[in-house]
């Protein structure tokens, strides 16, 4: 197992502990101290000493200089890292696919858009169900929402309501170009549909489908007809 | 270096060494081994094809030249240990056993002359199965001498400290937002109390603004509420909305002197 | 964020190029395909083309070939690795020893990687014994096999093959590079060999043993050796 340790000198050459480092730190994928990096020479008949393996950083430190990572001392030693300027590049390994916002965070987002200035507590008294600090804190988060005062009320809730960022995100000039229900179409048609949705939530041909988008607001309210709302 | 023993640094076998000491030299000529033994030894073979290669490999014999009445007899000795110590002994040791001993019995049989030709060697079967196993159990010795991720091979990995953890935002269309107000309705049995209208809209909507105009620490012009470039309509939606603040206690309105100028502020400052 | 994208020339230099693939290798900690390497310039306004990312592997290449690491390429595309020679080093890094894995799965693993798709039937006429559930169950979920089809027999065998993870582990960039398995002898030599050898039971001295290794018996990858068995 250790063949290349037995067919080498007994003492290591500066390339070779630069070579043994620089693996070690890569193979590490973290912080290692010198004291850890002497160890890996432990039972070397000729090990080297803590100013060999400082030599060995340097040297790192100098190679890597104009390359993509650099060496870097930290608190628990010293490491090899992206170099900040390719965040841009390396960022992109892992940029994810969005998520979807969950149905109770568009309901709310919907109760405020349209009843707006409004209170959780009221949304909650809309949606019949508590509403979640996480739902509430996302929407405040990406800015669709704000608090514009308070509701003269114990515990003084915030009253909420949607920001210039909302209208800019869905291409708006004012919430007046919001959709409406009765835009939409007929109250009964819908409950009929809701109804038949619910029923066979697998079927997404609507007959309206290919119907041209309504007139006002840009929206294309109700294209999506076979979409199951239960 | 072909035996089938072997590994005594394997871990998972730690009595293998002993057996390597005793059994292996041992055992082929004077059957004896301590029961223990006998079941590790055993443990070293992977079934009877195994144990048989070893037995042939021991002799140093070629595969092809099989003493099988020798090598049958050997076997059968196996067995018959085997069966003493380990009650549970694998089936498939007892149908090797049973092969070679019909193998032997037809090789020692003298053959009625003229049908020779046509029928096949008994060992032929033997020795291609012989062989086959063989060429995998090299081909596995061969892939575990493979350098290997982890033992003889590490990934080289540095950090990225400046990653931008920002997640992208999931898109949310309009449509979307219409239905789920329609469900919430639906849900809530408001449907035929809330049919929402332009007007009522446009009045929430100022209502948003017009909260967010005045400030709660000091007071707001009256008339500066009003911008003029919309016009009478927007002078209404815009009185609206005040009279609706006003009305759910948001909006305080002052005038100091008859016929002066009227200021709003948010209620909230009162509180503070 | 992208800071150095906007200060930086519409087409990046060679050494950029390759400064982003060695540091997004070396970030990843996993194979990155030519593909995922290309998708980090996707949004450039003059993105590297794949020859250029090609010349950058080359680059890395040579350039790490007297360094403590090497760039490699297996079946899920190239990484950078540690150096085996340098394992008796870089193991100390690791109290644990590296697992060990058992005869009876190498072998089962051998006869996957040389006779897929294969069944768990085939495998064990071939090793004469059964093949336990625990071993199948350990390859399966070391993901180094898999089921791809089944054989139309009764009870519809799965037939196992290996996968990429397999390569990957094995350090392999293809089934080509297993070694080579041995050759069977032909099956009439055999039996005109066993003729010569005559019945009698006793007799040891076979003409063969000096032999050269027959030809044919290709069905296998790789069956172009001359190893021969004993």
């Amino acid at each position: 197992m250790t063949e290349a340790a037995r067919t080498m000198d007994p003492s290591l050459s500066g390339e070779e502990i630069r070579n043994i480092v620089e693996a070690a730190l890569l193979a590490a994928g973290q912080s290692l101290t010198i004291d850890r990096l002497l160890s890996l020479f432990a039972d070397q008949p000729a090990p080297p000493d803590r100013q060999q393996i400082r030599a060995a950083l340097a040297r790192l430190e100098q190679e890597y200089r104009e390359r993509g990572i650099e060496l870097r001392e930290t608190g628990s030693g010293f490491r090899l890292q992206v170099r900040k300027e390719l965040a841009p590049w390396i960022g992109k390994l892992w940029e994810e696919r969005p998520q979807r916002y969950s149905r109770a965070l568009l309901e709310t987002l919907a109760i405020i858009a349209y009843r707006q200035p409004v209170t959780r507590g009221e949304i909650e008294e809309i949606r019949g169900v508590a509403v979640s600090s996480n739902i509430m804190k996302t929407l405040l988060e990406r800015e669709w929402i704000r608090v514009v005062g308070h509701r003269d009320l114990p515990g003084r809730p915030g009253l909420y309501a949607t920001t210039r960022q909302f209208l800019d995100h869905f291409n708006l000039k004012s919430l007046n170009e919001l959709p409406t229900l009765a835009e939409l179409r007929d109250p009964d048609e819908i409950s009929a549909e809701l109804e038949q949705a619910g029923s066979a939530p697998g079927d997404k041909t609507g007959p309206d489908e290919q119907q041209p988008p309504a007139a006002g607001g840009g929206a294309v309210p109700g294209a999506d007809s076979g979409r199951t709302l239960a | 270096m072909n035996t089938p023993e072997p590994r005594s640094e394997t871990p998972q076998r730690p009595r293998l060494a002993l057996v390597k000491g005793e059994a292996l030299t041992d055992l082929p000529r004077d059957l004896y081994i301590p029961p223990d033994a006998l079941e590790v030894f055993l443990d070293t073979f992977e079934g009877p094809l195994d144990l048989l290669l070893y037995l042939i490999k021991r002799q140093n014999l070629d595969i092809l030249d099989i003493p099988i009445a020798r090598i049958t007899d050997q076997y059968m000795e196996y067995v018959e240990l085997m069966k003493e110590v380990r009650l549970e002994l694998a089936g498939e040791y007892l149908v090797m056993a049973a092969m070679l001993a019909e193998i032997k019995s037809r090789l020692l049989l003298p053959r009625p002359a003229g049908e020779s030709d046509d029928e096949e060697d008994p060992r032929a079967e033997l020795v291609r199965r012989l062989q086959e196993y063989e060429r995998y159990k090299q081909a596995a010795e061969d892939l575990d001498a493979l350098p290997r991720m982890g033992r003889d091979l590490f990934h080289a990995v540095v950090q990225f400290p400046h990653r931008n953890t920002e997640r992208p935002q999931p898109e949310v269309s309009l449509e979307e937002i219409l239905h789920a107000f329609a469900e919430v309705l639906r849900r809530a049995d408001m449907y035929s109390h809330h049919h929402v209208q332009r007007e009522q809209l446009s009045v929430r909507e100022r209502m948003s603004q017009v909260l967010a105009a005045v400030g709660a620490d000091h007071f707001t012009p009256f008339t500066e509420l009003f911008p003029c470039e919309e016009g009478r309509a927007g002078v209404v939606v815009t009185l609206l909305a005040i009279l609706e603040l006003l009305r759910s206690s948001l909006l305080e309105m002052v005038q100091n002197e008859p016929y002066g100028p009227l200021y709003v502020k948010s209620m909230e400052g009162i509180h503070d």
